[in-house]
Parts: structure tokens; sequence; C-alpha cells
């Protein structure tokens, strides 16, 4: 049993599902999903949790190139795989009520196609590898998007797609000159983490890099494809996107970016930890502003990415850990919200926040649901986002305890604007549109309680998640500062 | 080579120089006695004896008739063509062996302007030339007979030259030299390249024919279609040039084919008459036999000209294209097979 | 040996059974004709390459797989061409001749040994290729294309003639080893100004012949004005050999004097890269900016040559591989929208993603490939050469070739949207059985070389 | 006078080379500036030869017969493009139905 | 084969150029000087036999002399390819035999192509 197994079998349902064209492609769709799922469940009860790599797979790709299929499951990436394989199947779900033209099984086929790069993403071990699932997953996104999207689709995803692919050509770059500079001429990504290289050299790795991954999560100021591209992408994309593409972002900077750059990321976090803490107090203050509730929930989204950001590149065993759990976290909540959206909208129509109100009198379920997740996303106690937000602020408070209190604002203020948006939905009075809105039944009533009980589980007990990535983590933080002594403000860190 | 030998290269040039306009005056002569005679008329007889000076007075004529150069005609191109013309013609004789060194006690006379080793080339060279004149000049008349004439002259001479040039290939295999000089040595006595290439010879000579614009191949001022030809326009001196380079042409034509087929200043039993006449007189009697031999040649053209009735221009190209190349790549094949065997089993 | 040989008689036989009026037999028997020559190319794969012909030709392993990339896309496009020149005109035989004449230069060019014979390789290619330029007879762009590209060819071959002459000059023979050994005497240490304005003079003729800014400013309008199956031989067959013939050349006598020639030729690659992307950013026609497009992946593939090492032969062949199999499908899919809408604009394939979507498929892997999206075969090329070129640390040159990369992405995208997101009312096109087996024959070979390349990357 | 025999008689080779250089510069000079098609082609041609004279001269100076050899080449080359020229200059005459080089104008880049 | 000629062989030919340019052009002048001018606007046309002198002569003619013009150009040149052939025959024996057959043999094919293709039919 290898990760092979996890990568491979949406593969093949993908490419089954481009032959199955009636009705029942959703089914095959989901029933593939849910069987990932499973197989994920296995490999992670099957995971010892050391800093060990498991379930490794190791076949020769293009040899005379060092290029190796190498991909397996540690500390860093089983909280995204079980993310990816835990997001797909909810995602299909909140399809089903869903009239996607004719070629519904083109729409399955590349989600799973999708999910599949984004597998390989997570558990590649060889730069080339992780590379080309990197952008695997951006084609299907992009014909998702483009396919199924809204009015100024066209214009949008092409900018999405340019950008995203111009910072993934600077990462690519960046690895090809990892490769020349490995005495062994491989891509194995332990290889590449002893290699010693100059710091002006790190120094140009990490902002290659940085590119790739600032755009992907985005970080201010990469960002301005994304409300845009949220807005006009169909919700099933959005949630692809919002919940597991952007956390390839994150992912690779706890993976990629620092490891192979422990001299330049100590040069020069200090400027991507400001850029992530600028970014979380811009796009809050924007969500404020917006009346497009599926814009407002992108806003939020960069907003908290860029604390899970700071939090990263404070680099210490809280923020990471923090990172990871919130990972999961923000992949829950922001599913929810969009899938609150989506339902708005295909219901009444309208995502305009002024034309809203009142839904919760007549609509018990989804009221509750929705109410659960924009809590789990103000990060109230007992809800996931809560320990996740926590260890994120105070990793980013053993960097610099003024920055800490900049990017603390961010609860406060999306627990604001989230409110407010909750307010202006759900209470109030009923108008003429909103009377008319019925409540949820059958495939959205499963979504909405999968979520819920999530955000509550996870809340209450987040453990067993962060006993998962504990020891690989902390293996991982000694090993870059080994090369660099401990980051930044060391003396901030107070005794334990 | 001194200033002394180029002096007298110099000389020797001037002579020959002479000689071929002399010749080539002497022929216009020559073929209106030869065409009375053919015909029997008396032909020209009122200047001098027998018309003797006939020549002289035309070259007068020439000199004091009127120059029109039409005023629709390109004028520099009108007047370079037939200079272009006769320059071409005068300068082919460069090359050709005219006889054995003359030993007159230290000083040694080659009559020979100059050997250089690519001597065919360069005939070929100058003959290609030759079109050159006639193409400008029927150009610049602007006039339609003469446009249609030099153009008929350019494909007529273009055509014939490939196979002119295929010929020539047979008998170099025989010789393995480009210098018309170690091709005349090489026919010493009477080991004449006639005889080992006879096909050849008679395909140099059709060929020749044709680029010399000769009859039956003067279709470029066929006068029954083309009024001149390319010299329909030109008057004076300038026609003058035009029909004396045809001459000169005819005249080196015929040095070129007695030197390279019929043995040159070569003839049976020369050593012997050497021997007993000495080393100044020996090579003028060879340099005479080779003048007889021209004169032969330019019979030959006269007598064909006015024996032969002209071609049609297709039947004219159907000759040149269809039967002499591929007569002539047939006549390289044999040569090449019989000579690569006979070195093989007989020698 | 064996192909070139059989590739030089083929075509006359074509001629003769065009004299014959066996126009049927002409298609079939000009592909197994070359299927044959490439098995013999590749029956000789592990014969030991000497020099032959007095060390005119050396069929080596570059000169085998290089033969056997050209041989195979033009098997492609010919497979492209039925009826199609019988639209153009009675000469059927006359143009598959031409084209496989233009072959047989092509494999002297990726085989010679010596100068003479690179020059005789070129010229045999190029000659056919000004005739085919120009065969649609009556049509003016076509004719101008002719004239242009045949005027702008001499013209490149005068620059190539004086090279070698200068080169000659200085070496006293053309003889590949002869002029390497020369080489290594006259490092830049005891530098000879004739035998280097040489090496300049031909870099700036073998520019010309695979348009390389700036020197490509015939090529765009030569590209729109031929027969769109021309342009596709042009720019595939012919470019491809350009290049394994500048490789060759570079990489066998000029390696130890490198940094003579590499500023030079690292100005021009970035130059081409520059002018060929962003002037095809603003096309409207579709095969003006693949003629565009063109340019730009001839500045790709110069990095082979400007980052010079053991694996640039390797990484040209990737590449041109990759580009000439997406170049093919571009234009066989531009041959029937051609055919159906009369114009090659980017208009003209909205809704084809609907009316027919295999081909709007296969054309999307084509332009990804093209664009250098991983899992296409393009991503191999790319990758190569960055990998040539970073081992020889020009960062900055990769810099721009990124940036590059980047502004490709626009207009290669912009028929992918036309296809698929903008709709027009439009009917079904018919697709001729041999297009779909070339198409789908394109696409597998494109995904197959950019999934599981390690079957022809290091085959050199 | 005996210097100019021995100038004749052994011409410098930097002669040659400067001789070829200019006419190769003509040629280049030639394809450049002018509009006529033909005229653009004949300064082609101009190059062509010029790096023919330099082809034979190397050749006899190093006593070499590979570059005359090369020199065959050209001229066949030459006549190829001749051939093709003449056929491509004369197609275009007749779709414009005019001998008027000025039609060719429109060709300069 | 023989010595190389050098360049002092050439000088004579220069010599007898410039010999006959000299004749040329002198006769040139002598004609213009010696001849009478009388020049009238009827001598000054075109001839067209006789009758009024219709259009410019410089029209377009017969494709068929730009075919031979074209043919001669490449069959002239392939002739030239003999020349060394020719003259170094015997040294290169039977291998230089049987190589300029096949030269030639491709040659034929494409003459008798070309005669095939009634290019050389004026008709």
């Amino acid at each position: 049993m290898t990760v092979s197994l996890l990568i491979f079998l949406p593969l093949l349902a993908a490419l089954a599902l481009v032959f199955i064209k009636n009705e029942s492609a959703k089914y095959v769709a989901l029933f593939f999903a849910v069987a990932e799922l499973a197989l994920s469940a296995y490999f992670i009860t099957q995971y010892h949790p050391d800093a060990s790599v498991q379930f490794a797979v190791d076949q020769a790709w293009i040899p005379q190139f060092g290029i190796y299929f190498s991909a397996g499951l540690d500390g860093i990436n089983i909280i995204p795989v079980l993310l990816c394989t835990l997001m797909v199947p909810i995602i299909i779900l909140t399809t089903f009520k869903h009239e996607y033209n004719t070629n519904s099984n083109i729409f399955y086929a590349l989600i799973l196609f999708m999910q599949s790069g984004m597998l390989v993403v997570f558990t590649a071990l060889d730069a080339f590898l992780f590379y080309v699932g990197w952008e695997a997953a951006l084609i299907p996104i992009y014909f998702i998007s483009a396919l199924w999207g809204g009015e100024n689709r066209i214009k949008v995803t092409l900018k999405f797609f340019i950008y995203t692919f111009a910072g993934s050509l600077f990462m690519l770059a960046a690895i090809i000159y990892l490769y020349t500079q490995n005495p062994g001429k491989t891509f194995d990504i332990h290889e590449l983490y002893g290699l010693l290289l100059t710091p002006k050299a790190q120094g140009w790795i990490f902002w290659a890099f940085f590119l790739a991954f600032a755009i992907k999560m985005p970080i201010f100021p990469f960002h301005t494809w994304q409300p845009d591209t949220y807005t006009e992408s169909p919700s099933a994309g959005t949630m692809m996107l919002s919940g597991i593409m952007l956390k390839m972002g994150i992912f690779g900077v706890i993976r990629w970016l620092i490891p192979m750059a422990p001299q330049g990321f100590n040069e020069y976090y200090p400027y991507a930890i400001t850029l992530s803490v600028v970014g979380i107090v811009y796009a809050s203050i924007i969500a404020f502003r917006q009346k497009d509730g599926k814009r407002l929930v992108a806003y939020s989204s960069i907003a908290h990415v860029g604390l899970i950001a700071a939090a990263i590149f404070a680099w210490n065993v809280n923020g990471v850990q923090g990172a990871m759990i919130q990972m999961l976290n923000h992949a829950i909540n922001v599913v929810g919200l969009f899938f609150v959206w989506d339902i708005i909208s295909r219901k009444l129509n309208t995502r305009d926040l002024g034309q809203l109100g009142g839904i919760a009198k007549n609509s018990p379920w989804f009221a509750v649901s929705f109410l659960i997740i924009t809590l789990g996303t103000v990060a109230l106690p007992l809800t996931n986002g809560f320990i996740g937000e926590f260890l994120l602020l105070n990793g980013v408070y053993y960097y610099n305890i003024r920055l800490a209190v900049v990017a603390g604002t961010t609860i406060i203020l999306g627990g604001v604007y989230m409110l407010r948006m909750y307010k202006s939905v759900m209470q109030g009075p009923t108008n003429d549109l909103t009377i008319t809105f019925t409540d949820i039944t059958g495939s959205e009533r499963l979504v909405m309680v999968i979520i819920c009980a999530l955000i509550i589980v996870i809340g209450i007990y987040p453990q067993p998640i962060l006993h998962l990535s504990e020891a690989s983590v902390t293996n991982l933080i000694d090993l870059v500062n080994k090369k660099t002594g401990p980051i930044g403000a060391v003396s901030a860190i107070p005794a334990h | 080579m001194g200033v002394s030998e180029l002096i007298i290269k110099a000389i020797l040039v001037v002579v020959i120089f002479a000689i071929s306009l002399v010749v080539a005056m002497y022929s216009t002569y020559a073929e209106r006695k030869i065409a009375a005679f053919l015909q029997d008329r008396v032909g020209p007889n009122r200047a001098g004896p027998w018309g003797l000076l006939q020549p002289l007075a035309d070259g007068g004529k020439m000199f004091m008739k009127e120059e029109i150069i039409p005023t629709r005609a390109s004028g520099f191109l009108f007047i370079v063509g037939p200079a272009l013309a006769i320059m071409t013609a005068c300068i082919g004789s460069a090359v050709i062996p005219w006889g054995q060194k003359i030993v007159a006690g230290n000083t040694v006379i080659d009559l020979q302007v100059t050997d250089i080793n690519v001597g065919i080339l360069y005939i070929f060279g100058v003959v290609s030339l030759g079109v050159y004149g006639i193409m400008i000049g029927g150009w610049a008349s602007n006039n339609k007979y003469s446009l249609l004439g030099a153009i008929r002259a350019a494909s007529q001479n273009i055509s014939y030259e490939i196979s002119m040039g295929l010929s020539i290939i047979a008998l170099l295999m025989v010789t393995g030299t480009l210098s018309l000089k170690e091709i005349a040595e090489q026919q010493h006595g009477w080991h004449w390249n006639v005889i080992y290439q006879p096909f050849g010879f008679l395909l140099f000579l059709v060929c020749a024919f044709a680029e010399t614009n000769r009859s039956p191949f003067d279709l470029p001022e066929c006068e029954t279609e083309l009024v001149g030809g390319y010299h329909t326009e030109y008057s004076s001196m300038k026609l003058g040039f035009y029909l004396f380079a045809e001459y000169i042409n005819m005249f080196i034509s015929s040095a070129v084919m007695a030197t390279l087929y019929w043995g040159g200043y070569n003839y049976p039993g020369m050593d012997w008459v050497t021997a007993h006449v000495g080393p100044v007189i020996g090579p003028l009697i060879g340099t005479a036999v080779l003048f007889a031999k021209i004169f032969l040649f330019i019979f030959f053209f006269m007598w064909v000209r006015w024996t032969i009735p002209r071609f049609r221009y297709d039947q004219l190209m159907d000759l040149g294209w269809k039967a002499l190349i591929p007569l002539a790549i047939t006549n390289i094949v044999i040569t090449g097979a019989w000579i690569t065997i006979y070195d093989k089993f007989f020698k | 040996m064996n192909t070139l040989i059989l590739i030089s008689v083929l075509p006359i036989l074509l001629l003769y059974l065009g004299l014959y009026k066996a126009k049927n037999a002409l298609l079939p028997i000009t592909i197994t004709g070359l299927l044959v020559a490439l098995g013999l190319g590749i029956a000789q794969w592990n014969a030991v390459a000497e020099p032959i012909y007095s060390g005119m030709m050396q069929f080596d392993r570059f000169a085998i797989a290089f033969s056997g990339v050209t041989i195979l896309s033009t098997v492609l496009i010919l497979m492209l061409s039925k009826d199609y020149f019988e639209r153009i005109s009675d000469h059927v035989a006359e143009y598959y001749a031409i084209i496989l004449f233009a072959l047989a230069g092509i494999i002297v060019m990726v085989s010679y040994h010596n100068l003479t014979m690179l020059f005789i390789g070129i010229e045999i290619m190029s000659v056919s290729l000004y005739i085919l330029a120009g065969i649609k007879k009556n049509d003016f762009a076509s004719n101008e294309a002719a004239l242009k590209y045949f005027l702008m060819g001499a013209f490149s071959t005068g620059f190539l003639l004086f090279g070698i002459t200068l080169i000659y000059g200085s070496v006293g023979s053309f003889d590949l080893d002869v002029i390497r050994d020369w080489a290594l005497t006259h490092t830049s240490k005891t530098p000879d100004a004739m035998f280097y304005t040489g090496i300049m003079l031909m870099i700036v003729g073998l520019c010309f012949k695979v348009g390389a800014a700036p020197f490509h400013f015939w090529t765009p309008d030569v590209y729109e004005g031929a027969p769109t199956l021309i342009t596709a031989f042009m720019s595939t067959v012919v470019k491809t050999a350009g290049f394994a013939a500048f490789l060759r050349l570079f990489s066998v006598c000029f390696t130890s004097i490198s940094e003579v020639w590499v500023p030079t030729l690292m100005a021009i690659t970035i130059l081409t890269l520059c002018v060929g992307n962003i002037t095809a950013l603003y096309q409207h026609s579709f095969k003006r900016m693949l003629a565009f497009s063109s340019i730009s992946h001839a500045g790709y593939m110069l990095f082979a040559i400007v980052a010079l090492g053991a694996n640039s032969g390797n990484s040209v062949f990737v590449y041109a591989i990759a580009y000439s199999v997406a170049s093919i499908i571009a234009f066989a899919v531009l041959i029937l929208v051609q055919q159906q809408s009369g114009n090659d604009n980017f208009e003209s394939f909205n809704g084809l993603g609907k009316s027919n979507p295999f081909l709007a498929l296969v054309l999307t892997i084509a332009m990804l490939s093209l664009a250098g999206i991983p899992l296409t075969a393009g991503f191999m090329g790319k990758f190569l050469m960055f990998s040539g070129a970073m081992a020889k640390m020009q960062i900055w040159m990769i810099l721009i070739a990124v940036v590059n990369a980047i502004i490709s992405i626009f207009y290669y995208f912009r028929v992918i949207v036309a296809m698929y997101f903008r709709s027009a009312e439009r009917t079904e096109l018919a697709i001729p059985g041999y297009f779909n087996v070339v198409l789908a024959l394109s696409a597998i070979i494109t995904l197959i070389v950019g999934i599981y390349p390690g079957f022809i990357s290091n085959l050199i | 006078m005996e210097s100019f025999f021995n100038t004749v008689k052994y011409v410098p080779l930097n002669h040659y080379i400067i001789l070829s250089s200019i006419l190769f510069c003509i040629g280049v000079i030639g394809v450049l500036t002018r509009r006529n098609a033909i005229v653009i082609f004949m300064s082609v041609e101009l190059m062509l030869n010029a790096v023919n004279l330099l082809l034979t001269v190397f050749s006899v100076y190093r006593n070499d017969a590979a570059g005359q050899v090369f020199v065959f080449f050209i001229m066949a080359l030459a006549a190829a493009e001749v051939a093709i020229g003449l056929a491509i200059i004369v197609m275009i005459y007749r779709n414009t139905s005019s001998i008027d080089t000025n039609v060719l104008n429109k060709l300069k880049w | 084969m023989e010595a190389q000629s050098t360049a002092i062989n050439y000088l004579p030919i220069i010599i007898q150029m410039l010999v006959a340019a000299g004749f040329a052009v002198g006769t040139m002048f002598a004609t213009h000087y010696l001849g009478p001018k009388r020049q009238t606007k009827d001598k000054l046309t075109p001839f067209e036999s006789g009758v009024e002198v219709v259009g410019n002569a410089r029209t377009p003619i017969s494709i068929k002399y730009f075919l031979v013009a074209i043919l001669f150009v490449l069959f002239d040149v392939e002739v030239i390819f003999m020349y060394p052939w020719a003259v170094n025959f015997r040294e290169m024996g039977v291998k230089g035999l049987v190589e300029m057959f096949i030269f030639m043999a491709t040659l034929l094919l494409g003459f008798i192509y070309i005669l095939k293709k009634k290019a050389l039919d004026w008709d």
C-alpha cells in the first residue's frame, strides 16, 4: 500500500467519468470521492505519528535527469492530504442540486483530476513531481471556472491562470536551479534540503518560491486575481480553489520554501511577515465594504490566510502547528460559507447583502448551520477556528508582539464583518424576495450537517490531528534552525 | 616573365589582332565569291583585280555612313552592344596556339599569346559573352524585330552551348587537360583527335555553326521573318561591328576546331621537315598548315551556308535539346566506357 | 546513409509516377517510402558512426535521431495533404517530390561532417521551399511569400557562405574535426580575427535560416502567405533541421571558444524571445500568431546552443519533437477551420468546443504543449532547455525566458478561450479520416512525451 | 617594373580578402537599399561571387582543392537559385499582368 | 595536372582586351566624326516595316524563352561539374566512372522528365 494508490484513484475515476455521459455521473463521482476518503482514512489510521516518511513510493520516472516518482506521507502533508480527500466528496455533494449543463461528467472528471493533481502536490517528495502536480491541478480548475463560471469568467479566469502560472514558472526556475546545484543530480527533497548554497542564491530561491506560493494563497499584494475569480467561478470551483487549492501555497511554504532556502528565509522573512500582516488588515477592511456575500467571503479568506502565512513565517512549533490545523479548519469553514452563498444565490438569485434579510425565520436548518459556520469562522471557543487561530497568534506573538496585536485585530474585525453578514442575511424583516426562501433539504442538509459536525468536533477535540503532525513539524523546524540558528527574534520566545 | 617578353607578347597580340581583322575582311569577300561560284555568278569584280579591294571599299563605306540612334532606343546600351560584340570576338584568339616555339638564337618566341591551364574554359567564357553583345543591342534598339532577334539569339546560343560543352567533355577525357597548347602538342604528327573523337567533332561542328549564328542557324537575323534581326536598327560602323564580329567568330571557331580536333599546327612528317628547314622556318610551316586548315573550315562554313536551307525555330531548338544533348551524353558514356576497358585490358 | 539514398530516389520515382498519371499511388508510396527510410535509419542506430564519403557525412545517433523526427513530422504533414494539393493545381506529384527533396536536404543538414555538406543540405532544402512557398500560383500572398523567402534565403546564404569561406581561410579545411582542432589551439589567448568574423557571419546566416530575431522579419509574411500545409512543413520540419544543423556545427566545432560567440548568441536569443512573444500578442490571425510563436520557440531552442553542454542535443531533440507535433496539430486544425470559414482569425474558432469536441481537445493539448504546461511534451522541452541554461548559470536569461513564457500564455489561450468559452453558430466540421489519425497520433505523442519522456530524452 | 611584375605574380592574400569584402559589402548594401526584386537578386549574386573569389584564392594559397570544389557547389546553387528566382518573378509578373518592377515595391521591408 | 597558371599568365589577355577595346572605341569615335549627320524624325523612329509604330517593343514575350533560359542555367552548371572529372578521368578509374555515370543518369532522368513534360516543345 503506497500513496500512489491515493494519487491514481481519482485520476482513474476522472478517466472513467469522461465516458459516463448520463445522469449517473455525479453518483459515480461521489462514489469515487468517498472511496478515496476511505482510502486516506485507512492510511491515517495506519500512520505512526513520528517524523518518518511512510507509505512511500519511489519509482524511476525519468532517471537520466534524476526525476523519480517519489511520494509518501509524513507529518507535514498528512493533514493536507486529509483535508483534500475530505473536502472533495463534500464539494461533490454540494453540487447535487446544481444543473451543470449536458457535460456534467466532464465537470466531475475535472474535479477529480484536480484532486489527483493536488494530492501529488501534497505527497510529492520529488521537486519535479511537485511542480508537475502543481500545474496539473491548475488546468482543470481553469476549465471549471471558465466553462461554468459567471459573466466575466473569460477575462477573470485568464488573469487567474496567468498569475498562478507566472508564479509557478519562477518556482520552476528555482527548482531547476536547485537541481543543477545538486551534486547527486536528483530532485529528491531530502537531497535538496541538504544543499549548501550561497546566501545570495538562497535569496533568489526564496523569492522565486515565495512568488509562486504568495500568488496561490494569496498574500497581499498578489491577491488581485482572487476576489474576482472566487466570485466568477461556479460554487464548486470556488470551494475547490479556496478550500483546497490555496492550501497548496501554505503547504508549499512549509515544505519547500523555508527548508530549501533557510538563509534566504532568515534574511527576508520580515518582509514576508509584514506583507502577510498588511494583507490581513487590508483584506479585513475591504471585506467590511463588500455588498456581495461571496466576495466578502473571498476577502475574509485572504485575511485568514494572511494570518496563517504570518504564523508560518514566524517559524516556530506553535505557529506551524497552528497553520496545520488551521488549513483544515479554514477549508471546512470556507467551503461551508461558500456553500451557504451557493444556496442563497441559487434560491434567490442574488448575493447582494442589501436585498437579503430574515431568512432565518422559515428555514431553521439553514439558520443553525450558517450560524455554526459563522461562529467557526470567527473563532469562537469550542469551534474549530479557535484552536487554530490561537496557535497562530501565539506563533506570531513569539516573533513580535506588536505584529501579533495587529494580526489579532483580524479576529475582532473578522468577528464583526462575519456577524454583520449573518445578521443582514438571516435576521431582520423578511422582504418580497426572501419570503420565497425554503429551507435546505436532502443533499444540502447532509452537507451542512457534516460541516457543522466537523466544526464542532475539531473545536472540542483537536488533539489527534495536532498529534499527527507534531513530530514532523518539530523535526523540520529543527532542521532549518540548525542551518540558520533560531529564526527571528529568538529572544522574544519566553522560556517555557 | 620580364619586360622584353611582355613586349614580344604585345607585338604578337597586335599581329594576331591584325590577322584576325584581315581574315575577317577577306572572309566577306570570300563569302561573296563563293556564293557567286556556287550559284554560277561572278561576284564582286569591280574594286581592284577580281574585286580584291572590295573589302576595303566596304570598310571605307562603313566609316562614312550616317550614324543613327533611334530616339526611343537606350542610347548608351545601343552603343555598347556592337562594341561588346566585336570585343568578345577579338579576345578569343588569345589562347590559341598558332604554332610551335620559334627558336632564333637565344630568343624563344612562343606563337601563342598566353598558355593558361584553362584555355578551353576561357574560350567558352568568351563565347558565352558573345551573346551579350547581341542581346544588349537587340534590347536597346527598342524595336520588335530586334528584340525578337536578340531573344532568339540568346535562346539559340545558350541551347547549343550545352551540347557544345558536352561534346568537348568526351575530348577532354581523351586529352586529360584543358590547356590548348598541351592538346595541340598531344596531336603531334598525325595523332589528330578527330581520329579518336570523330563523333564528338561532328557534334562540335554543328554547335559551332549555331554559336556563330551562321546559316542554317541564322535565325536571329533571318531576313524573311525579322527584317535584319537584332541589327535592324543599326547602321554605319555599328552595323559593321556586328557583321564583322560574326566573321571573326567564324575565324576563331575554325581555329579552335582545327586545334582541338584537326591537329592544329601539326601535320604528318613535321619533325622531318623541321629538322631540315631549321627551328625558325619549321614552326612557321606548321603555322601555315594551321591557317590552311582554318581556311578550309571557313570555306566549309560558307559552303554550308549556300547549300542548306535555314531551320525553323522549333526545329532548331528540337535539334539542340532533343538530339544533340542525348547524343553528346551517349558519346561521353561510350568514350568513358571504352577508355576504361582499354586501359584495363589492352594496356 | 540508406535513408538519404532512399529519400533522394523516392521523389524521382514520384515525378515519374506523376508523368504516368498514377495519382492515387502517390501518397501511399510516399508514406511507405518514408517509413522504410525511417526504419533503415533506425537500423543503423547501434552501428559505429564513422565519417563516410571522404569525411563528408557522419550518420551518428544525433543524425539518426533528428532524421527520425523530421521524417516522422513529414509523414504526419503529408497525411494531411490528401486532397490538399489537388485543390491547388494538377501537378500533385511535383509537390510531393519537392517536399521529399527538401527532406533529403534536411537529412544532409542533420548528418553533415563537412561544411560543404552543410551548405548543400541547407540549399537543397531552401530551394525546394522557395518553390513550395509559391505553389498557389494565382494567389498574390503566396507569390509574395515565395519572392520574399527566396530573396531573404539567398541573402542569408551569402552570409553563411562568407562565414564558411573565412573559416576555411583560417583553418584550411571544411572538415568539422579539423576545425575543432584548430579552434582548440586558437582560443581567446591567441585569437584569429578572420576565424572569429567567420563564426559571426555564420551565426548571422544560420539565424536567418532559423528565423531568429533580428533576422526574423521575413518569417511572419512568408508563413502567412505560404499555403498552410507548407507553412506547417516550414515551421516544423525545417525549423528542426535548422536547429539540428546549428547545434551540430557549434557543438562539434566551437565549444572551446564559446566565450567568443556566446554573448552575441545570447543577445540574439533574448531578442528573439521578446520579439516573437510580444508581437505574437498583437496578432488577429491564428496563422500569423503561429508564425510569431515559431520565432519565440526559435528563441527557446537557441538556449540549447547558448548553453552548450552534453545534453544540448537531447534538449533540442525533445523540444523539436514537442514543438513539431504540437504545431502540426495546430496547422491541421487551422486547415480544417480555414476550409470552413475562409479565414484564419481567432474568431473562426469560436464555438469549436461544442461543434467538434475532439478537434477542440487536441488543439487544446497542442496549445498547452506550446505554452509549456506540465504533462505535455512542450513542458519537457522547456524544462530541458531551462536546465541546460541553468547549468551554465545564466539566471537572468532564464528570468527573461520565464517572463516570455508567461506572455505566451495570453496568445495561446486565446484560441482555447475562443473554442470553449465563446459561442458561435457553426455546423460541425467534417474531419477526413486522415486528419483524425494525424491529430490523434500527434496528441498521443504530445502526452506520452510529456508524461513519460524517458524513452526519448537520452537518445543522443 | 620588376616590382609590378612581382605584384602581379604574387598578389598578396590581403588584397584578395579586401576586394572580396568590398564586393560582398556592395552586394549587401544593394540588397538592403534597392527596391527592384531583380536588382536585389543580382546583388545577392554579387555576394555569392565575392565568396567564390575568396574561396578560390584561399584554395590556391593553401594549395587545397576543397575550396575550389566548394566553388562548384556554390555555382550550382546560384544556378538553381536563378532558375527559381526567375520563375518566381515571372509568376508575379503574370499575376500582376505587368512587367513594371514597381509592383514589387510593396515587398520592401 | 600541369603547374598552376599564375596571374602573370593572364597579363597578355588583358593586353589583348585593351587592344580590342581600343579598336572598338577608336572606330566608334572615328565613324562618329566622319559620318554625315542629317537626322530626320522618320529616320529616328523604330523600323516597323514602314507602318506606324504600335506600342512599346518591350512587351512580355513567350514564356518558352524563359524556360529555355532556366533550363540552360541548370544544365550548363551540371556540365561544369563534368569538366574536372573529364580532365582527371583516368586517375579516378572505374570508381570515378561509375560515380559520374550515376550523376549523368540523374541528369538524364531530369532531362527525360522535362521532355515528357513537354517543356521543350515549341508550338
